[in-house]
Formats: structure tokens, C-alpha cells, sequence
């Protein structure tokens, strides 16, 4: 892109990581519109086939939360309470509109609390099931139809099922290259970071999927070059609620290990599954946003519909992804961490534990408070983990 | 507190001190360090390998290496009770729960979110009751008919103690309810650990003859507590030293090494 | 239950305990089912939407979240909340999950009902009935007991539209149309786990009655916009689970609450409240009462505090009538909907966007004429949390209706604390006294 | 006769006042201690020593605070914030908000010109919310409680605690102080902290001047001056900010006749 001044690579990556919305504010000026979304649930490409700029809504673990408390309480997730506050400061006050789904309770009730008190130009919630069952598939194309309905109206422009394949096959790119970047921490040591990796994906969340193609082009150059990349250190993979600030990464990294893969949302839950591009557009979509995406919001069954159920064919269900990558990235422990509250993730960790013991894969649980402070007591419990696990 | 011990290669211990430890880690770690080579009477120079753990590890400047204490713990309960299937350490930072296959750390547990479940705890309630933390033990074994303390909150369940001695429950009572409390929290804890005996009981707690007694009736089987509760630790930590000295002979390596000064620290000029 | 004053400080319905006789029933019939080796299932509370078709079924269901009341209110609670904490189940999430993880952990490592379990227990079910309505944990909680029972996990589908997303043109047959196909997989999922047929008329018939049951009371609770109000919220909670778990044949419990109507519509008549003193203030009360201290609810209507209306979720939905529609399951379906969008026209045209949880109470406490929001915030309970701060403010803004926040939970007894709730009450009458003022002045008529 | 007493049982500290004519004459501070029962007494004695009175001249005493039920002799008990708001009207009738910091929690409260309580929020049952957490912090750092105002004032750039519990506090305090943090900047942090605190209940009642503090909290120079840069009002402090409630319940005391009548 013209527009990037020059710099490239992770040096670009960096720049954008500290300025999130400088790029599109810039875009702003030059006429675009920015969608603000929350989570990875909300359907990308119909904004991108728009012109729109979709911008994933983070919060800020190193902000105390202060405006928020008096519509959201201090017992739900911190992360959602985080990118209410921002909200509530103005710090989210470029957007043009905000698209948010049902990801869970909270996240229900942060997008209401969004339309109510900070009401955006545009504003659609998708009601996404919580099942994969043939019926919430459909019902999840109907309200993707509806959600079509709502950005014609607020575009003035007719989404048309070309430009949408178009959308789709540049979003599918982009989702190869990050795969690609993935494979480069393959290797012993890997050649990239987890605390750069991290910044890469947070990165592509703030600017058009365009210049994200172009952005990890050089990335994946770069780091092929492999020059000043990470030690050899302990693998590891880490699981759960999300990550989109280094603190964390780089605390673990920074006590002796290489997080080598990911199965969060800043991560490869948000790139690893392609979308399919089915003669009516809308049919793939609304497969891969539902039944595709990795976070445990959603209910799945071992056999749907079985009788009786078996608890090690359930988890094997579930889980068999983490052996999967456990086995390709070499990682020879996990660390399970999730913010405070989340149910999603709270009612999970037995489960997988289960799993990763079952499977010889050594383990932790870590769970902490979505504040950069809150994480020192964390440290000794990695350290250990890394001792015993030596 | 702040504890230094000196193993000569038998293992055999050559100086033991105990300190308080306050804001000002690194000074008082240099303090102690002092006393124990005085009572070593070494110089330090003669001091082949220093592991600092705990709390306040990374404060230790002379140290040539940070070990956490959960390692550390592990290795000093071994050393003591060979037995030892499952350690429960209670300091004043923070409980630990650690589970040991052949005298190896497998799996562990620990609290240092929150102070009731620790020693801060029963600091904060012996002061509240005006009371010496060593009395607390033996005052408990008179109780009958202990209370229940339902704040969880160390400074609630300081306001729970207060209203209790203004209602004329026996202190006996409230002592031990505050031992039960304390040592129901922590042994929920390790519960996640699956327990086994030999069961070791360590850590400045481990002290207190009433939060002994606690912990048994909460897990229903017997517990070990060495001779010197706070030192499994240090001790620990100076065997994995040793270890890892003699494994660097042998491979003929250099053993790397901080330089041998405690430099004085003063950030409250 | 607990702690309960003999000194008559409530008029409580005589009609009350009949209805509230219903639910210990339930349990028995389960219990004794599982005996006689029936098929039994643990439903979460799923708005009527499979209970019928289950009920059709013959099964005979518990409600693990209403069991954990019951251990709540029988001090049973605590050893269960244990087992799951130490189970490895984090500590913070819902009370009746943990209770119930808690409970059928021991259940399985004892091959039985654990003895001392209050209500003879709940029996191992061969079917667990979760739902996604209101509160994902009820599907998280069943789908984590995989780890004690082979008992197959069915989520039923609520959808959950936004207010203006839900007036998109055909949006709402999409919705209609995904409930019913989602309850056709489940008739056949049943009929293959109970190898039997369903009985289309019986389930057409039960359908009637649970909709004629839920408009008697319905009619019963609009009884209580009456001054002084004739019906305290204790009743309400008492006869609620005859509704809201059709815990008998729907038909007999209608009976039971035409005879309730009878006596408020009786009280009324006879200018006769729920409290023996004058009504001071009327209070909603917002989320589940404090099932192990419910003796609080004396001292405040010592105080004059009497409390005419609670969470609307627990209530039946306005009255729709759906006799014109002819598959049984597509009632079912609009009915479980008009229970959550219910006030969805209403919150549309005053342009509230804050959602199907929270707005109601806009209407509800203007139309019951309250003077306060007594909100519960249950501290292990997000879903019936989260929205609270939202509605505080929002009555004010919209009402200037105060709302008092006093925390507790469902379970987990420490967490309420009577003694600091009743000193934020007495001071909270300043504050419903300052604002009848500000209403009067700014031409509310009540 | 005349004289009314206002007795306010707190967690950290006991304080009575004794009035007439709706003018403090005596009071009297004491640590409460274990027994509040004793306290009581004591405080009691103390107050009628200095105007020179015997119980019976005592016409009504109203009891509030944590330890209000163990008054044994007073009339009445009343809620703590009722009083608070009732005390700071008479001292300062524009009031319209009162930030009161206790031991074991702060509190605001919405008032009208009769002191009359339109609106209050209580924090969350934390320590990191109350006065009980800066003791906690001076504690650590070994410093007197009444000096850390003054000292922190001193500082040039505050530490943050994003955490949001006492206890993590003091932990993170201790490696503060390791790292080589300068104790100005950790107790003007915790006074920061604690204004973060106060300011989410402010958001919750809204904040109408004038606006002043009371309770241990309003001793504290450092904690007013962060108060007063987060809200960015100046607020009221009364000469002796934690007799406030005693004044009120004492007031309360003289104006029984429309207490009783409202019972």
C-alpha cells in the first residue's frame, strides 16, 4: 500500500499495535466508513464487499475500568467491561457503527448497553445460535440475510453476491497467510515470537483485509530471514479466553518458554477455518461463523442427537484439535487461562484438563483479572509449571 | 520472614538464621545472609552456589540463581520425609499444595490471590485479639465448641471476631474457629490435588499447634510436620544448589556465578 | 422456610399452599419413577417450550436449578458447592451449578441419591434437557456433567433478537420457524431415546391447559396493581413453580389458581392488603430472593414494605391467543417467544434499545405503581446480574423510580447479609419518600 | 431538659457527641476496639465528664454505626448514613453530596437542604474501597497513618494500581517499594486508587455541589487532594470530618418527634 509510509513488516506491525486506529482514522478522512466489531462472530466479508472497514472492538488491560460499573457490575467478564469503558470514554467514538452477536450473556447485554447509551450511526446485533443443529444453520443464514438487509440500508448500496465472493476469496487469502505465519513457528527454535505473533494478528483486526495481505507478505519475509528471532526455549500452547495485549505472552515467554501456537481469538480461532465459497455466498458464511469457530460459547455434541453419552468420545470430540496441534508444533506443555467470569471458559477447564491428561499433555490453569498488574501473581505458577515440566 | 541456610556437600546444615521481612526485601536479605556465614563462620567467597526462592527472589542480588518455592519446597519436604505423596505449605504470602511421585513435583496448587487462607490471616486476627501469633495455637486446644467464621475476607472475618468478643464468646472458640476457617480453605484447595499420604505439613503456620489439629480433622488422616517448619524451603533451595554444583563438575562445566558482595541497598535515604 | 417469624407480619393466600404443595410432589414422582425404572430427565427451566413435549413423553422431570433452592433452603448446599470447587469447577461460577455439579459427583462416586439429600433427591436421569434461553451457563453446566453421567445433553434454541432486529421483515417467522424445527428434531430425538411414539393429541391437549393454566396466572398477578396490593411476592414464589415447571396436570393446577383469583379478587373487594398495616411503600422485586433468609421479607413489611411484583422472566407471558394455529409444535414455539419478546412493541416504540431482560421493567413498575427496585444481585449468577446496573439507572432516568442494591446469592449463604440489608433499607425509605416528591413534581401519577 | 447524645459505633474508631441547641458541646474519640459495649460506656462517660452531666440530664440518645446494637443505653438506633447526611447538612447546609470514607467502606450520599437522604450508594463489601485499605498500605510501608496525606502530596509521578484488591495492594506495594519506587508515589498511587473507587460510586448517584467529605477519610489531605483532581470539584471538609455521623445521630436525637412519628 502507498499509503504505508515507507515502513514495513514488523516494524509496520508495531507502529499499528501502539496506534490501533491511526490507519483507519486516516481512512476516515479519505471517506471510508469504520465498522466497529466485537468478538469474531460478526461476518467480516459482508462489510469488506461494502467498502466498509471492519475494526475488531479490544479493551485495555492496562486502563483501570472506572465508567463502566454503573450499567455493567464488577462480577461479569472484565475484557467486555474493558471495551464498555473504552466505549463510555470515547475512546471508540470514530467508529460508524458497531456490529455485535450473541457470543454469550454478557456480550448480549454489552451490545444493548452500546446501543443505549452510545448509540452509533449504525448499530446491528446478530443473534447467533448456540447450537450447530441443521436448524440453527439456517436460522443463522436468515439472520445473516438480515443483517445484509441492515447494511444495504445504512450503504445505500445493494450487497451483490459477486462482490461478496470477491470479499470472501480476499479474506480466505488472508487467512492462508496467517496459516503460513503459523508455520513459521513450527521450527526449533521457531523463527517467530508469540509476543510478535500476537501483535501481527492484532495488527490485521485494524486495517482493511487489503493492506493485511500486503502487511503479512512482508511479515512472512521478514521473519523467513529469520534474523534476531527466539531462543530455543520450553513449546508451549496456549488455550482459552482472549489475549489482545502482549503482557501475558510476554511474561510467559519471558520466563523461559516459546509459545508456539495458539487456540484463542486473537489467534488461530479467528484465521484457522477457511470459508467456502458455496454458489449462494451466504450458505458458507453462514456455515464457517457458525459451526467453524472454536469458541466453546457454543454447544456441540460428540454424536448429535446420541443416546447415551461417552465422555472420553465427547472431549475427543471437542478437544482432538489440541492433540492435533500439540503434535504439529511440538509444544510440550499447555496453558489453559481464561479472564475472570467467563463462563464459556470456566465450565470448560475440567473438561479439558481431562483431555490433556488423558493425552500425557502436561498442563496448567491460569486465570486472572484482564489487568496488567493483576498478572504478577501469575508468574510463579508459570515458572513452576516450566520447572516441573522441565 | 526471610530464612538462610547454609548445607555443607553431606547436606549436612552449617548455619540457619531467621529474619523478619519487610518492604525492604533485599536489605534484609543481605542481613541474614551476614548472620548465617557468621555462624558458618565462612567467608563469602566459600559459598559455592546461592539459590534464592520465595516471595521476594528476584530481590536477591548475590543470588546465582531464582528457584521458585514451589520447586524448592518440593525438594527440601523430600529430603525430610522420602514418603512425602502430598505437601501442604502455608506462609505468610500465600498456601501451597504440592503433589509429589518420587520425589519429583508433579502438580501443585497454591493461593496467593487472597490473604485469608494464609498467615497474614491469623497475623491479622492475633492482632485484632491483642494476641502474640505463637499464643494462638495453644489457646484453640481449649476451645469446645468452636465458632464458625462465614466472611471469607480476612477483614470482614476481622469484624466477624470483633462482634464476637463484644457478644462474650469464649476466645478459645473464636481461635479455633479461625484455625478451622483457615485450614478448611486451604485443604478445599488441595482436595484438587487428590490426597494421599504421606501427608507434610510446612511453612510458618505449620507452627501453630491449633491449625495443625485444623488441618487433620479438615482431611481426616494424619500429617507430618518437620522439626523446623519454616526452613523446607531454604533448605530446598540449598539442596538444588548442591545438585546442581556437583551435575556441573562432573560435565566439567563452569558453574556461572554472581559476584560474591552484598551491595548495600538503601531506597529509604 | 429458614429462619421464618411465627409473628404474622405477611398475609399469607391460603390458596398458596396447595399450589405450593405441587412442587415437593414433583420431586417424589421423579424419584419414584426412577424406581419403577421409568425414564427421568433433569430439565433446566426452558419457558414451558420442552416440558410439554416431555410431559407428552411421560417423562417426569426435575429442575436442577430449582433443587438448588431446595439445598439452599435445607442447608444442604455447602458440602455440594465444596465437591465442585474441588472438582477443579471455578469457584465464581453459577451457585446451582455448583450445587448440582456438586451433588451428582457425590451421587456418582455413592452409586446412589446421597442420603441426606433434602426432597428425597434427584434421581439419575437418562435424558439432560438444557437450553440456551436467558443464560448460556445451563448448557455449559449440563454439557460439563458429561464428566459424572452418560446421560445424553439436548440444548434447546430460545432465539434472542434485539428489540429493532426482531421487527426486520421476517424475522420473526425465521424465528417461529427455527423453534419448531429445532422441537421436530427433538420429538424424534425422544421418540428414538424412548423407542415410543409421541401422542400428537395428548401433547395438543396438555398444550391447551399449560396455556389456560399460565392465563389464570397471569390474570392472578395483574390482580396486584390493586392498593393497597392483595398479594405479597412470597406467594408469588410459592406458586410460581406450579408454573413455571407444570409441576402436576396443568388442567388441576388451573383450578388451583381460579381458586387463588378467587381470594385475592375476594381481598380486594374487601380493601384487605398482604400486609395486617398500611402499605407504605410497593417494591418490585428484581432476580430470586434470598431462599435461606426469607424471614428478612418480614422485617420489611414490619416496616410497611410490601412487595407486588418480581423478575418478569419468572412470570407467563402476556396473553396470545393462538388457537388458530394448528401444529401443536409451532404453539409451542410463538408462545415461548411471546414469553421473551413479549414487551417488544413497547420498548420499541419508546426507543429503548437496552433489551429484552432489562426493559420490561420499564412497564412493569410504572403499571404496578412502585415506589422502589429492590435489585438482588446474585453474585455467582451473571445472567441475573448483569443487566441490574442498566435498569437501576434506567428507571431513574426514565421513572425517577429509586432502586436499592443489596448483594447476595442463590446459594452460597455468606453472601446476604440481613443486617446491612436492613440498614440500607431504613435508609432507602428517604429515598422512595424524596422521590414520590420528584415524581409528583414532574406529573407521574403515582 | 436539653441535651442530646450521638453515639457512633464504628469499626475502627468510636465517636460521641453531646449537643444542645442543636450545638455540639462535648465530644469524645476512642479506638473501638473488641467489646463496642465497653467502648460505648466509656465514650459515654468520657462526654458526660466534660459538660459536667449525669445520664439522666441526657434527654435522648440516638446509636449508630457498625456497632449501634450494642448501645445499651441509648433511646434509638439509626442507620449510619442517615446520620451522616443529617450532620453534614447542619455544618454545611449547601451540601448536596457527602463522600463518606469509613474504616470498612465509603459511602455517598445524595442529600436535600433538610438533610434528608434522596440517594446513596454503599461500595462493594472490599477493603480496597475503604479507609481500611490506606491503613493497610501505611502499615507496609511503616509509616504513621496520619503522615501519609502530607507525604504524599510530596509525589511527583503516582504509581497505578490496576488491581483492584487490598491485599493484591499491599503485595504489589511491597515490590513497588522493591523495584525502588519512592513511598510518595506508592501512597499517592493508593490515593489515586482509592479516588478511582469513589468516583465509579459517584457515577452511579451522580454528583450535585456542593460536595464535601467526611468520615476518617476526610483526615486525610492526599486522599481530598486526588478526590478533588479526579471530580474536578472542591469539596467541603469539615473541622472533624469523622464525628460527622455522631453529630447527625445527636441531631436526630433532638429531632425524635419526626423520627418516631415516621415509625
Amino acid at each position: 500500500m502507498a499509503k504505508e509510509k515507507g515502513s514495513q513488516g514488523l516494524t509496520r506491525v508495531r507502529e499499528i499495535y501502539q496506534d490501533r486506529s491511526r490507519r483507519v482514522e486516516e481512512l476516515k478522512a479519505e471517506g471510508k466508513k469504520v465498522i466497529g466489531y466485537l468478538c469474531i462472530y460478526p461476518v467480516l466479508e459482508m462489510m469488506t464487499a461494502l467498502d466498509l472497514v471492519p475494526y475488531r472492538i479490544l479493551g485495555d488491560m492496562r486502563e483501570p475500568i472506572t465508567k463502566a460499573d454503573f450499567c455493567l457490575p464488577n462480577i461479569v467478564c472484565p475484557f467486555l467491561r474493558s471495551c464498555l469503558d473504552l466505549g463510555l470514554k470515547g475512546k471508540y467514538d470514530f467508529l460508524d457503527g458497531v456490529v455485535m452477536a450473541h457470543i454469550c450473556d454478557v456480550g448480549e447485554k454489552t451490545a444493548h448497553i452500546w446501543h443505549t447509551y452510545l448509540n452509533p450511526p449504525y448499530f446491528h446485533f446478530i443473534d447467533t445460535p448456540h447450537t450447530v443443529h441443521k436448524a440453527a444453520q439456517k436460522q443463522h443464514k436468515e439472520l445473516l440475510k438480515d443483517f445484509k438487509k441492515t447494511l444495504e440500508l445504512f450503504t445505500g448500496k445493494e450487497l451483490s453476491p459477486g462482490r461478496l465472493k470477491e470479499a470472501i476469496k480476499a479474506h480466505n487469502q488472508q487467512r492462508a497467510l496467517v496459516r503460513e505465519l503459523y508455520d513459521l513457528r513450527k521450527p526449533d527454535p521457531p523463527l517467530i515470537s508469540g509476543t510478535e505473533t500476537l501483535q501481527v494478528m492484532v495488527a490485521l483486526m485494524s486495517i482493511p483485509v487489503d493492506e493485511g495481505i500486503n502487511l503479512l507478505r512482508q511479515v512472512i519475509s521478514e521473519v523467513k530471514k529469520g534474523k534476531d528471532g527466539p531462543q530455543k526455549k520450553t513449546r508451549l500452547l496456549i488455550w482459552g479466553s482472549i489475549i489482545d495485549d502482549i503482557a501475558l505472552i510476554k511474561m510467559i515467554e519471558g520466563l523461559g518458554a516459546n509459545l508456539v501456537m495458539d487456540d484463542t481469538c486473537v489467534g488461530s480461532r479467528a484465521y484457522f477455518s477457511d470459508v467456502e465459497l458455496t454458489d449462494d455466498p451466504l450458505d458458507g458464511l453462514a456455515y464457517r461463523y457458525l459451526v467453524e469457530l472454536k469458541c466453546p460459547r457454543t454447544f456441540r455434541e460428540a454424536v448429535f442427537g446420541e443416546t447415551k453419552k461417552d465422555y472420553m468420545t465427547d472431549l475427543e470430540s471437542r478437544f482432538s484439535y489440541l492433540k492435533d496441534y500439540a503434535k504439529e508444533w511440538d509444544a510440550k506443555g499447555v496453558i489453559l487461562q481464561s479472564v475472570r467470569y467467563c463462563d464459556s471458559h470456566g465450565y470448560e477447564v475440567p473438561g479439558v484438563k481431562d483431555y490433556l491428561d488423558h493425552i500425557g499433555l502436561p498442563n496448567i490453569y491460569l486465570e486472572h483479572d484482564y489487568s496488567e498488574a493483576a498478572l504478577a501473581p501469575l508468574r510463579t505458577r508459570v515458572q513452576a509449571f516450566l520447572e516441573v515440566i522441565g | 520472614m526471610t530464612k538462610v541456610v547454609i548445607l555443607d556437600r553431606d547436606e549436612e546444615i552449617q548455619a540457619r538464621v531467621v529474619g523478619p521481612t519487610g518492604a525492604e526485601h533485599r536489605r534484609l536479605a543481605n542481613k541474614v545472609m551476614e548472620e548465617a556465614l557468621e555462624q558458618a563462620n565462612l567467608s563469602f567467597a566459600e559459598i559455592s552456589y546461592v539459590i534464592a526462592t520465595g516471595y521476594g527472589r528476584i530481590n536477591v542480588s548475590f543470588a546465582d540463581r531464582q528457584i521458585t518455592e514451589l520447586t524448592c519446597h518440593a525438594r527440601g519436604v523430600v529430603s525430610l520425609f522420602p514418603t512425602v505423596r502430598i505437601a501442604i505449605d502455608i506462609g505468610g504470602q500465600d498456601a501451597k499444595g504440592l503433589k509429589i511421585s518420587n520425589g519429583k513435583l508433579i502438580d501443585f496448587v497454591m493461593n496467593d490471590r487472597c490473604a485469608a487462607g494464609t498467615g497474614r490471616f491469623l497475623e491479622v486476627i492475633a492482632a485484632t485479639l491483642g494476641l502474640k501469633l505463637e499464643e494462638l495455637g495453644e489457646i484453640s486446644l481449649k476451645s469446645t465448641n468452636k465458632v464458625k467464621i462465614s466472611s471469607t475476607c480476612t477483614i470482614f472475618a476481622q469484624q466477624e471476631v470483633i462482634s464476637r468478643i463484644s457478644e462474650g464468646t469464649p476466645l478459645e472458640d473464636i481461635v479455633a474457629g479461625v484455625h478451622d476457617a483457615i485450614a478448611s480453605r486451604v485443604v478445599k484447595m488441595v482436595r484438587r490435588l487428590k490426597i494421599e499420604p504421606d501427608v507434610v505439613f510446612t511453612g510458618g503456620v505449620a507452627k501453630n499447634v491449633g491449625v495443625v489439629y485444623a488441618i487433620k480433622e479438615n482431611l481426616g488422616c494424619e500429617v507430618l510436620v518437620p522439626e523446623e517448619p519454616l526452613l523446607s524451603g531454604a533448605i530446598g533451595a540449598a539442596i538444588l544448589g548442591k545438585e546442581l554444583t556437583l551435575k556441573a563438575l562432573a560435565k566439567g562445566e563452569t558453574i556461572q556465578r554472581k559476584e560474591r558482595h552484598l551491595e548495600e541497598v538503601t531506597f529509604f535515604s | 422456610m429458614t429462619n421464618e417469624k411465627k409473628r404474622k407480619t405477611i398475609n399469607r393466600l391460603q390458596t398458596m399452599y396447595p399450589l405450593r404443595a405441587l412442587i415437593d410432589g414433583m420431586y417424589q414422582r421423579s424419584v419414584e419413577a426412577s424406581k419403577a425404572g421409568k425414564p427421568t430427565a433433569w430439565c433446566m427451566v426452558n419457558w414451558w417450550e420442552g416440558d410439554i413435549i416431555l410431559k407428552a413423553m411421560g417423562i417426569d422431570a426435575v429442575y436442577p436449578e430449582d433443587y438448588g433452592a431446595v439445598c439452599a433452603a435445607f442447608g444442604a448446599a455447602p458440602a455440594y458447592l465444596d465437591r465442585s470447587d474441588s472438582d477443579g469447577f471455578p469457584t465464581h461460577i453459577c451457585g446451582y451449578a455448583r450445587n448440582c455439579i456438586g451433588y451428582t459427583a457425590l451421587m456418582t462416586d455413592l452409586g446412589e441419591i446421597p442420603p441426606e439429600a433434602p426432597m428425597g433427591g434427584m434421581p439419575k436421569p437418562q435424558l439432560l434437557l438444557s437450553s440456551d434461553g436467558l443464560c448460556d451457563a445451563r448448557y455449559k453446566w449440563f454439557q460439563a456433567l458429561g464428566r459424572y453421567l452418560d446421560a445424553p445433553v439436548w440444548t434447546l434454541e430460545i432465539p434472542h433478537p434485539g428489540v429493532k432486529e426482531s421487527l426486520i421483515e421476517g424475522a420473526y417467522q425465521h424465528d417461529i420457524n427455527f423453534i419448531v424445527e429445532e422441537l421436530r428434531e427433538f420429538v424424534t430425538f425422544l421418540e428414538r431415546l424412548l423407542s415410543k411414539k409421541m401422542d400428537w393429541a395428548k401433547l395438543d391437549e396438555l398444550i391447551g391447559n399449560t396455556i389456560e393454566m399460565n392465563r389464570i396466572w397471569h390474570e392472578v398477578n395483574q390482580l396486584r396493581k390493586a392498593k393497597p396490593c392483595p398479594m405479597h411476592s412470597r406467594d408469588f414464589w410459592s406458586s410460581m413453580p406450579a408454573s413455571l415447571y407444570i409441576a402436576a396436570d396443568p388442567k388441576a393446577t388451573a383450578n388451583l389458581y381460579r381458586e387463588m383469583y378467587d381470594e385475592v379478587k375476594g381481598r380486594i373487594d374487601n380493601k384487605v392488603g398482604a400486609l395486617p398495616i398500611e402499605e407504605k411503600y410497593r417494591l418490585a422485586f428484581v432476580e430470586l430472593p434470598p431462599w435461606h433468609s426469607l424471614g428478612f421479607f418480614n422485617q420489611l413489611a414490619e416496616r410497611g414494605w410490601n412487595f407486588v411484583y418480581e423478575s418478569w422472566n419468572y412470570h407467563p407471558p402476556k396473553p396470545i391467543d393462538l388457537t388458530k394455529v394448528s401444529d401443536p409444535l409451532e404453539r409451542i414455539a410463538r408462545y415461548t417467544y411471546q414469553w421473551l419478546t413479549g414487551y417488544y412493541q413497547g420498548a420499541f416504540k419508546a426507543e429503548e434499545w437496552w433489551g429484552y431482560f432489562a426493559y420490561p421493567y420499564l412497564e412493569l413498575v410504572r403499571d404496578f405503581k412502585c415506589d422502589g427496585v429492590f435489585l438482588h444481585p446474585l453474585l455467582t449468577c451473571r445472567t441475573a446480574t448483569n443487566h441490574l446496573m442498566l435498569v437501576q439507572d434506567r428507571l431513574m432516568k426514565k421513572l425517577k423510580v429509586p432502586s436499592l442494591v443489596v448483594e447476595g446469592d442463590i446459594v452460597d449463604l455468606k453472601l446476604f447479609d440481613p443486617a446491612d440489608a436492613l440498614r440500607k433499607a431504613e435508609t432507602f425509605e428517604e429515598t422512595m419518600d424524596y422521590y414520590k416528591k420528584v415524581r409528583k413534581e414532574e406529573g407521574f401519577d403515582w | 431538659m436539653d441535651w442530646f447524645m450521638g453515639i457512633d459505633i464504628g469499626s475502627g474508631t468510636s465517636k460521641g457527641v453531646i449537643i444542645k441547641d442543636g450545638k455540639p458541646v462535648a465530644y469524645h474519640l476512642l479506638p473501638s476496639e473488641a467489646n463496642y459495649r465497653a467502648v460505648a460506656q466509656k465514650l459515654s462517660e468520657e462526654l458526660l465528664a466534660k459538660v459536667g452531666l449525669s445520664p439522666q440530664d441526657i434527654t435522648y440518645t440516638i446509636a449508630t454505626g457498625y456497632g449501634a446494637a450494642s448501645v445499651p443505653f441509648s433511646n434509638q438506633q439509626v442507620a449510619d448514613i442517615r446520620c451522616c447526611a443529617k450532620g453534614i447538612s447542619s455544618l454545611f447546609p449547601s451540601v448536596r453530596t457527602v463522600i463518606d470514607v469509613q474504616e470498612m467502606s465509603s459511602q455517598v450520599i445524595r442529600l436535600d437542604e433538610e438533610g434528608q437522604v434522596t440517594n446513596f450508594v454503599v461500595s462493594e463489601k472490599c477493603a480496597a474501597g475503604s479507609g481500611r485499605f490506606l491503613k493497610i498500605i501505611a502499615n507496609v510501608l511503616r509509616i504513621d497513618l496520619n503522615d501519609i496525606g502530607p507525604l504524599s502530596l510530596k509525589s511527583k509521578n503516582p504509581i497505578t494500581f490496576t488491581t483492584g484488591c487490598a491485599v493484591f495492594g499491599e503485595s504489589e506495594a511491597i515490590s513497588r517499594v522493591s523495584e525502588g519506587m519512592s513511598k510518595e508515589d506508592i501512597l499517592a498511587g493508593v490515593h489515586k486508587a482509592l479516588a478511582n473507587k469513589i468516583s465509579t460510586l459517584i457515577d452511579r448517584v451522580g454528583l450535585e455541589e456542593q460536595c464535601a467529605i467526611s468520615g476518617g477519610g476526610g483526615l486525610n489531605v492526599g486522599l481530598i487532594k486526588s478526590v478533588e483532581e479526579k471530580l474536578g470539584v472542591q469539596l467541603l471538609v469539615p473541622p472533624q470530618p469523622q464525628l460527622v455521623t455522631a453529630l447527625g445521630a445527636a441531631i436526630m436525637a433532638q429531632e425524635r418527634e419526626r423520627l418516631v412519628a415516621s415509625l
